[in-house]
């Protein structure tokens, strides 16, 4: 019974976790511009997260490191200062990403431009994870999320042609533009893999003290969970396909978007729409801010942890305290957010090798995963996605010169 | 004289006649009471130094066999090693010349 | 006697003080060469200028020059006598008190000038129930 | 690798031909006309609020006089409805809309053929 209800909060904090700023834009943006043809991309990112995050929790119940600490132990400082500086200046871009989202949304029912909202913004994520407990913010952060499922209900409403959907999942050559398919689709992928969840997991793996006896939970919540959230970024994209595309609007601006909703739900659509981009850009904020503060701690050997007294783990509370504020800069300084998003996906798809090969290398080491190392299938997936992300960072910047 | 361990790691050791025998990969040490007191030095055929990309692979393959018994890692006696500068560590054999593993 | 591997087992591993804070991570060993004898492991070491140095000396060069801009003495970097470590397990355990000799005092610094000063930084979060611990 | 230094710039000339650039222009500039199109609509049947109609009118002008290389005329006609949407958006009548929304798909259709 227990299990049971972990699982169901793990659930719920993936939802938090997996449906970001990046997620809604690259998935509107392509149900408008591609229609279901997209699909794939998704669904292959959601296979890869999956056992990513699995592998990120395994690690963290069996030898009880978090994914940095093993990192660094590992593979040495030498090694571990490129995968940690790449995390740190992709996590600003992303953070400042989703503060973005969440100025967006405000700006959307307030017509308040989103600039104004960056600092209030920063404040708000600050005061959360400065006054929350761990479980706090990830049960939070989660139930508000639950309201995305409104793309869902959006989906039922409309009727799309199901055949089509799965259609969607069997790659296809694009229609016409083909540079802006592909580069759309290699941000489909960085938008779905988020590193920082990784390290925000296996931390809270450890926080809450995961022992061997976890690990059915862990993988319950990290299929069940991440998949949850897929459905959900689908749903955006089904969306997207079934009113923007027929009515012409291409996704050009984040300002488009909105217009999904209202045309399925009215004005609780509008609202709706504003709430679901506001809280789960909010919660992504959240988590990836926390997560480049668990990071650099455990880089360094710092005391951590989200339940302690912020006195008492002084220099981790600063990195919360100091990163959503520099990211807030990014966002006030006036960057179309829908660029400076899908600049972040691509650029997360950029460091992804140099940081997934050696995941799969920890994963396979016994010194930590004792008789938990990789079985075949999830070695054979690591592989997979190591290739995938590195053919995919080799085209992503062509692709962004091309069709970006 | 005091060698720093962490400065150590990756540097390439040349045996007596100058013929490359590896790079520093680990030390093995026994702890005796509270002191703990240097037998071997390990050699791997590899890279430890991750300056480029393909360095970073290199390591990353070298990493992966080491756990692994295909290994070629070389074992040197404590004393076979020259230490007087540390940047250049050599051996004091030839590399023919250090017990088999 | 324990057979020991300094860079697998030591190097890079998070430190605990005898109060099992955490004190840092071992950035760098020193071993003492002694004549006609096996060297022995003297210390450990810890702190950015440690760190640095792994990177290239140059770096370690500058941020020696930048701390000096800044007006702050050059500290050594933090050692901790080989004698002093306790246990090897999943971290290095120390026996000394992290916040009377670590370098923590930029931690403490921190606590006392700014995040200390800010509402609730001292204030207990509500934690979860511990599920299995305290039966 | 070299190769690709040299296939890249080729690339990217091909791509910015003032052919490509002059359809990239009319392509973008329907889409923002159905955007006003649908908007118009929304906004006239209380789905959108006001402040939302007026901050993305805001957005639609300046993306639509970024387009440098589309036709002056069709330019400057879905710039004047935009103007005409924020200016009701802010006096707040939505009754104005539905004409509104009318000059857009007319400007959509014609942009599209």
């Amino acid at each position: 019974m227990k299990n049971v209800l972990k699982i169901a909060l793990g659930i719920l904090t993936s939802i938090g976790g997996f449906l970001d700023a990046g997620a809604i834009a690259t998935s509107s943006e392509a149900g408008a511009r591609y229609g279901f043809r997209l699909l794939w991309s998704l669904a292959f990112g959601t296979l890869c997260v999956v056992f990513l995050v699995e592998m990120a929790g395994r690690l963290a119940a069996v030898s009880n490191h978090t994914v940095a600490d093993a990192m660094r132990e590992r593979f040495g400082w030498r090694f571990f200062v490129f995968p940690l500086t790449a995390e740190l200046i992709v996590d600003l871009f992303v953070i400042a990403s989703e503060i973005g989202g969440v100025c967006l949304a405000l700006q959307f029912v307030t017509g308040i431009a989103f600039r104004w909202w960056a600092f209030p913004v920063a404040l708000l994520i600050w005061l959360f994870i400065w006054s929350g407990s761990f479980s706090f913010v990830e049960d939070s952060t989660a139930i508000l999320g639950l309201v995305t499922i409104v793309f869902v209900v959006a989906v039922v409403k409309l009727h799309p042609d199901y055949h089509a959907i799965g259609a969607g999942f069997i790659p296809s050559m694009p229609p016409k533009d083909a540079p802006s398919y592909w580069f759309l689709a290699v941000s489909i992928i960085g938008a779905v893999i988020s590193p920082y969840l990784l390290y925000f997991y296996s931390s809270g793996a450890v926080e809450d003290k995961w022992t061997e006896k976890d690990l059915n939970v862990n993988r319950g919540v990290s299929v069940i969970g991440m998949g949850f959230g897929s459905l959900v970024a689908m749903a955006v994209l089904v969306v997207a396909a079934q009113t923007l595309l027929p009515a012409g609007i291409g996704s050009d601006r984040y300002e488009q978007t909105p217009l999904m909703l209202s045309m399925v739900l009215g004005k609780t659509g509008f609202y709706l729409f504003a709430a679901s981009v506001g809280i789960a850009c909010f919660g992504a904020a959240v988590e990836a801010s926390l997560s480049v503060a668990y990071l650099t701690a455990q880089s360094f050997g710092w005391t951590w942890g989200e339940d302690l007294p912020p006195k008492d783990d002084a220099r981790f509370a600063m990195v919360y305290t100091v990163f959503p504020i520099l990211a807030a800069a990014v966002t006030f300084s006036g960057i179309d957010p829908l660029k400076l998003t899908l600049f972040s996906m691509a650029l997360t798809v950029v460091i992804l090798p140099i940081l997934l090969l050696p995941m799969i290398v920890l994963m396979n080491d016994e010194k930590f995963l004792k008789s938990h190392r990789n079985g075949w299938l999830s070695n054979a997936v690591g592989v997979v996605v190591v290739v995938v992300a590195i053919v995919l960072s080799v085209v992503a910047i062509p692709l962004e010169l091309i069709g970006g | 004289m005091i060698v720093n361990l962490e400065l150590l790691l990756g540097r390439k050791v040349l045996d007596v006649n100058g013929e490359k025998a590896g790079r520093v990969f680990d030390v093995r040490c026994e702890q005796q009471g509270k002191e703990a007191i240097v037998r071997e030095w390990v050699l791997a055929a590899g890279s430890h130094r991750t300056r480029s990309v393909s360095d970073v692979v290199q390591f990353l393959l070298l990493q992966l066999r080491a756990r692994t018994e295909t290994a070629k890692v070389r074992v040197v006696p404590w004393d076979k090693l020259d230490l007087r500068d540390p940047r250049n560590p050599r051996l004091t054999c030839r590399i023919d010349e250090l017990p088999a593993e | 006697m324990k057979r020991l591997q300094l860079a697998r087992d030591v190097l890079d591993q998070q430190l605990i003080d005898r109060y099992e804070c955490n004190a840092g991570k071992v950035d760098g060993i020193g071993l003492e060469l002694r004549d006609g004898e096996p060297p022995r492991v003297a210390f450990l070491d810890m702190g950015s200028d440690v760190l640095a140095r792994r990177l290239s000396p140059r770096l370690e060069r500058w941020l020696q020059a930048l701390r000096k801009l800044i007006g702050r003495k050059t500290p050594e970097p933090y050692r901790v006598e080989w004698s002093k470590v306790v246990k090897i397990a999943n971290a290095v355990t120390i026996d000394i008190d992290s916040d009377r000799d670590a370098p923590n005092h930029v931690e403490h610094w921190l606590a006392e000038h700014l995040i200390g000063r800010i509402p609730g930084a001292s204030r207990e979060k509500k934690k979860k129930e511990p599920e299995q611990h305290n039966q | 690798m070299k190769v690709a230094w040299l296939v890249l710039p080729a690339v990217l000339a091909a791509c910015s031909s003032p052919q490509k650039e002059a359809n990239e222009a009319r392509d973008t500039a329907a889409s923002w006309a159905s955007t006003g199109a649908v908007l118009a609509r929304e906004w006239s049947r209380g789905h959108v609020t006001d402040a939302y109609t007026r901050s993305t009118a805001r957005v639609a002008t300046e993306e639509v006089n970024k387009l440098t290389k589309l036709d002056a005329r069709a330019r400057d006609a879905q710039l004047r409805a935009w103007d005409a949407l924020e200016r009701a958006a802010e006096a707040h009548e939505p009754a104005a809309a539905a004409p509104l929304a009318r000059t857009f798909a007319a400007l959509a259709k014609k942009s599209d053929s």
